[in-house]
């Protein structure tokens, strides 16, 4: 199987889903011209045209309830955040029509729109630049979360979310961008709702989604190197719908679980995560859920500061032997 | 400068059958058809005397926001769409909604939170909707409506329909920047939007002059570039002839505008309303340009009505709404499992989790 | 000692700060003139004058942000919120500059303000109107949030939160303003971070915050009048800080929690304390943690649909039961 | 109306020396003061150019937005400040920051993310402050910093001090929508702020033209009754005295204003602009216009400077640019602790929380 990266990755699910159907259209702050601040769009003005791919003003909140406005009367949006810390202008936006008036209409309305960009910290671009909101958009009910963490999961899941017919939220990530994964020439979808084990293990859980997948997919790998453990790498791709079955069957299985996340601890997808698991799996439980997730503080510039912030392998490493 | 107006410069004339009752749009229409008119105005009016009656009965809860006074805006504007026009508003959406015709029933039992409601009792005086009728809401959010406005506005012209979108807004409103960002759009876009300001001189308790800077608010339009006009709301004949002069362009050119339609509410912001931001003798006033007794003076002055036929119109509404409070009464609640539907349209991995809940209740 | 209401007491909180500090103001819609939509700020243009009581246009995120900037400068502004639910349209002034300028400025300014309103359902509004985001404000570092449940908290929380040198939310609750307990009539400050055992037991805690704490409480007499059960329950009162030592000492002593919420569950403030329970009262858990949290579905306007949302006495009672 | 000039009607001369200087403002100016203005926009562009040097170098991380073109609006504009006026900005803040008169040393050290940086390493490019120099920041978010501004013009009136403020924003963030809320607020409440809309022409990629219905930009105060004026922002003379005219009306009545400083942005938006949206012609054409060149002849022909002391003063600000960035590479990081500190002023109740994460690391 081929390579490509995960930029490219989202550019052929966009470019996919476009040539499919045309009513699918892509917005957001130089996602034209400029082919995308972060080079994802690259190519697809050329292909599509000025009338499906449009660069917008620095109007998140009207371009974020235009696209609303438009998926309400059957298009289907595709509305880029040029990353999600600019998406807390448009929020009432998401949450308040995107989210509610599926409800509010009594069912007679539904909104097919996909919000979509990059989610993280890691880049030395300081507090307001490095949020990552999943917490925020997975606890209204109305809305969908995911958040994959290879090439392969953001090409299917992101096809899933242009064909979804209700609004979900894509969190993408910078510094995955230029990682390469294989990824199948066919189409293939991702449903959602469906954990991906990336590594079978017996002794531990390490759940995680977003790029904290790979610092637990690599404190797996030394934990097996070190101390002979077999760690299990859930990955959780998608935050609402949770698949809480894999979950708990993993931890089931290991006892243990440590959670693994980029998202500031304080009611974070994994406060939530480790609420399920004491609930279902509370009497195959050898030891509490242990939780690695970004230090409670706001994100520093400085970059040796910035890394201690994120969760990582080293960190994700000592937490697991601490219950192990 | 792009505006077709200025502030004052309202072309209704002090006897009540002036130029604009005879501009074309006006001209064309037959007695039944101002009749019709008329109708409308006068079941807002009695249909928002029920829902007040049923407030303080306590019959209807949260909040519910009276039309009275406002009936021209709605009724004038939304008769002079074709069937490619849409229409949108906020939490004040009774009017816009019978006068895009919904029923009563629908309409009264929604406020009483019944089953029999448009929103199935779920989404209440404020979140009224149709889309079967153009009708995409009822918005409690001041100001959440209007991108929304602009976005279909976009879909009608990326699908290549002639339509048009009228976006209501309050006076109050326009100092949301999703408003103004809105704005932007629909003139860089050139999208065919109509933004309607129902210029009723107040947000809650706060007069215009003490909530934005100035005046008049259409000319918020200016900066972007964007048609404007302000019109006497309480004349039916003055809001449809500007209205379809702004729906015409929308058509031909896509163009965008601000139309400020100055009006006034009778009643309270909502039904808690003390209302001592305003005298009474303010309101009394304001109550001799009553949009319905207007229209009724221009229709007797036109021969089209006569004392009697209005008095039946009149009893025709009562009954009508007298109804309509009768149905919501008998109008089953909306049944428990009603809580976790529509919440997703697809949502076969998540039937599961709403499955868990509702079996907890 | 003498009773009066949650709105009286958040008005006296207001008035005698504001007489004790001339650099207090407030501003919010209709809270002058028009003596506060819910009638909270009654008296106080008359008292303190339209300089300090200040009635704002519909512009949450323009005010909002306008009083982050009187505040880096020294002033101490009380915004109110009409409700927190319009929070919505403000709430990047409030994480990107209230609780983010401090450390992005290595602690040069400081930012006293107070955002303050009612944060509630239960009053058939519909879903826009309904929000209770304490767990959106106490996931953000930099920022301080408080959920008082009576008119004694409201107070003295209040007064602190005017006091205090850093951002801090205020959530209020439409439904409690006409509530009355008793207020001492001498000055006293409640410092934040430390619960309050509302009542005192042994078998079960039942650990609650804002208007659920009502509930606890009166699921606790239930168990009492109809179990023989002594259940302990912990106002949490202050969300961020959280007064982790009070929780876990409950649970350690009982064995057995039940958290009780109006926040919506996914992510809301109890998945927090659920984790932090499991955490670090582990080996005294004899049950799982269970929650009562809103209905994981946007706010239904039928007032019957809707009071099956919220938590009452009668789930927090079934909930124990089942656990116990 | 209330409009101080319409688009287009600039009062810069062609010859350089034109009426504009002349204006008190300018006038009173003795030689060594027009040096030192001259002085403080060739520092900033040194600095700049070894901002950009230490970013290849990848000594600077994250986004370095430079300022090189722009040197007359920050200079001229807070040139005419008193003590009790005030600054606020965007991300693009290194120019204001060294013309309130930070060091050099400590911005470049905060580029470097360094324990001596302004921030302590904990801002970076986007987020520089120095509340001693009446400089409130650096600001990432666009346009979030406008109600900022408005609120440190409230509280400076309301502690009645004579002093305003001056809130930069870029050509693109007049899209937003907490500017239009500040506008409106400002205008209403009479706020001591001024808008300046460092128009460079483009917001990332995008013209303004493509992203900006209407212009001049500075229109959009006309609907808010503001004061607005447009500026040729690349002559110092006439940033002053354009600047000088809305700070005394700021002073004396509290009268905001925007006011629109038409610049250009010589190099690309961040370090990573392939700059595919503007031809090399254009950034040539433009470059003809360099505030830098266009100063240093007006105080040639006035006789105040020679092409000798104009190269000192370059090479001076050279070598205090290379200083500072040695100062920098050699400064400390910020200590581990550095993150828990600075969340909170009062923060007894979180340093357990806060020191049980330090322990953990
Ligand atoms: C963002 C937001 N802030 C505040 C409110 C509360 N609120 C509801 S209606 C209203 C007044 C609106 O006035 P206006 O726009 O003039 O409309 P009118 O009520 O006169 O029809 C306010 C402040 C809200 N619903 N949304
Ligand atoms: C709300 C928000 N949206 C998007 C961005 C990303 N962004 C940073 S700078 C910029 C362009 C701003 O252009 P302009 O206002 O003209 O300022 P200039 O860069 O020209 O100084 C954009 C889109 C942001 N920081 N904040
Ligand atoms: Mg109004
Ligand atoms: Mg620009």
């Amino acid at each position: 199987m081929a390579k490509i990266t995960y930029r490219k990755a989202v550019n052929q699910a966009i470019a996919e889903e476009m040539q499919r159907d045309d009513n699918v259209f892509l917005m957001g702050e130089e996602v034209a011209e400029y082919n995308g601040a972060y080079k994802v769009t690259e190519g697809l003005l050329d292909r599509f045209g000025a009338k499906r791919v449009i660069d917008t003003p620095i109007s998140e909140c009207g371009f974020a309830g235009l696209g609303v406005g438009a998926a309400m009367y059957g298009l289907r949006p595709i509305v880029e955040f040029m990353t999600w810390s600019f998406s807390l202008v448009a929020i009432d936006q998401i949450i308040n029509n995107a989210a509610n008036i599926r409800y509010m209409s009594g069912g007679l309305i539904h909104i097919p729109i996909v919000f979509r960009g990059p989610a993280n910290g890691g880049v030395n671009v300081g507090a307001t630049h490095s949020h990552t909101p999943e917490n925020y958009y997975a606890n209204v009910p109305g809305l969908k979360v995911v958040c994959p963490a290879t090439a392969y999961d953001a090409k299917g899941m992101l096809k899933t979310a242009i064909r979804d017919n209700d609004p979900v939220c894509v969190m993408e990530n910078t510094i995955l961008y230029n990682e390469e994964w294989e990824v199948p020439e066919d189409e293939y979808l991702i449903p959602f709702g469906q954990a991906d084990i990336k590594r079978k293990g017996t002794d531990i859980s390490l759940i995680a989604h977003g790029r904290a997948v790979l610092a637990a997919l690599e404190a797996a790998r030394m934990l097996k190197d070190e101390e002979g453990i077999e760690a299990e790498v859930v990955d959780l791709r998608s935050i609402r719908p949770l698949d809480i079955d894999t979950i708990v069957e993993s931890v089931r299985k290991t006892g243990r679980a440590v959670l693994v996340e980029e998202n500031k601890p304080f009611c974070g997808v994994d406060a939530q995560v480790s609420h399920v698991i004491q609930d279902r799996a509370f009497d195959y439980l050898d030891a509490p859920v242990k939780r690695v997730s970004a230090l409670d503080v706001p994100q520093p510039y400085n970059d040796t500061l910035e890394k201690m912030v994120l969760p990582d392998a080293q960190r994700v490493y000592k937490t697991c032997l601490a219950i192990l | 400068m792009s505006s077709t107006a200025t502030a004052n410069e309202s072309t209704a004339s002090a006897d009540g059958v002036g130029a604009v009752a005879l501009a074309p749009v006006n001209a064309r229409l037959s007695a039944e058809e101002k009749i019709e008119l008329f109708r409308q105005m006068v079941r807002i009016r009695r249909f928002e005397e029920f829902s007040i009656r049923a407030y303080q009965q306590r019959k209807i809860g949260g909040f519910c926001h009276t039309y009275i006074g406002q009936e021209a805006v709605a009724v004038g504007s939304i008769s002079v769409l074709g069937a490619d026009d849409h229409i949108i508003t906020a939490y004040r959406d009774h009017g816009h909604a019978l006068a895009v015709g919904m029923t009563m029933n629908e309409c009264m039992a929604e406020l009483y939170g019944k089953y029999t409601g448009c929103s199935k009792g779920k989404g209440g005086s404020m979140h009224f909707f149709a889309p079967k009728r153009n009708f995409w809401g009822g918005h409690g959010i001041v100001g959440g409506q209007t991108p929304l406005g602009a976005g279909l506005a976009f879909a009608l012209k990326y699908l290549g329909k002639s339509g048009c979108c009228l976006c209501y807004l309050g006076d109050g409103a326009v100092n949301q920047g999703a408003f103004h960002e809105s704005l932007n759009l629909a003139a860089l876009w050139k999208l065919p939007v109509i933004y309607i300001i129902e210029n009723n001189y107040y947000s809650m308790g706060t007069s215009q002059t003490r909530s934005s800077a100035g005046s008049p608010l259409a000319k918020r339009a200016e900066a972007y570039d964007m048609e404007w006009d302000v019109i006497n709301g309480n004349d039916l004949y003055e809001v449809r002839e500007k209205t379809e002069q702004a729906v015409r362009r929308a058509h031909e050119d896509h163009a965008p505008a601000i139309l400020e339609m100055q009006t006034y509410r009778f009643r309270g912001h909502s039904m808690s309303d003390p209302e001592k931001y305003r005298t009474k003798d303010e309101v009394e006033e304001r109550k001799q340009n009553d949009p319905i007794i207007l229209f009724r003076r221009t229709l007797e002055e036109e021969g089209v009505l006569d004392e009697e036929a209005a008095e039946t119109i009149d009893q025709e509404a009562r009954a009508e709404a007298k109804a309509s409070a009768d149905f919501a009464d008998q109008s089953p609640e909306p049944p428990a499992e009603e809580l976790f539907t529509d919440i997703y349209k697809d949502d076969a991995q998540l039937r599961a989790s709403l499955e868990a809940q509702k079996q907890k209740l």
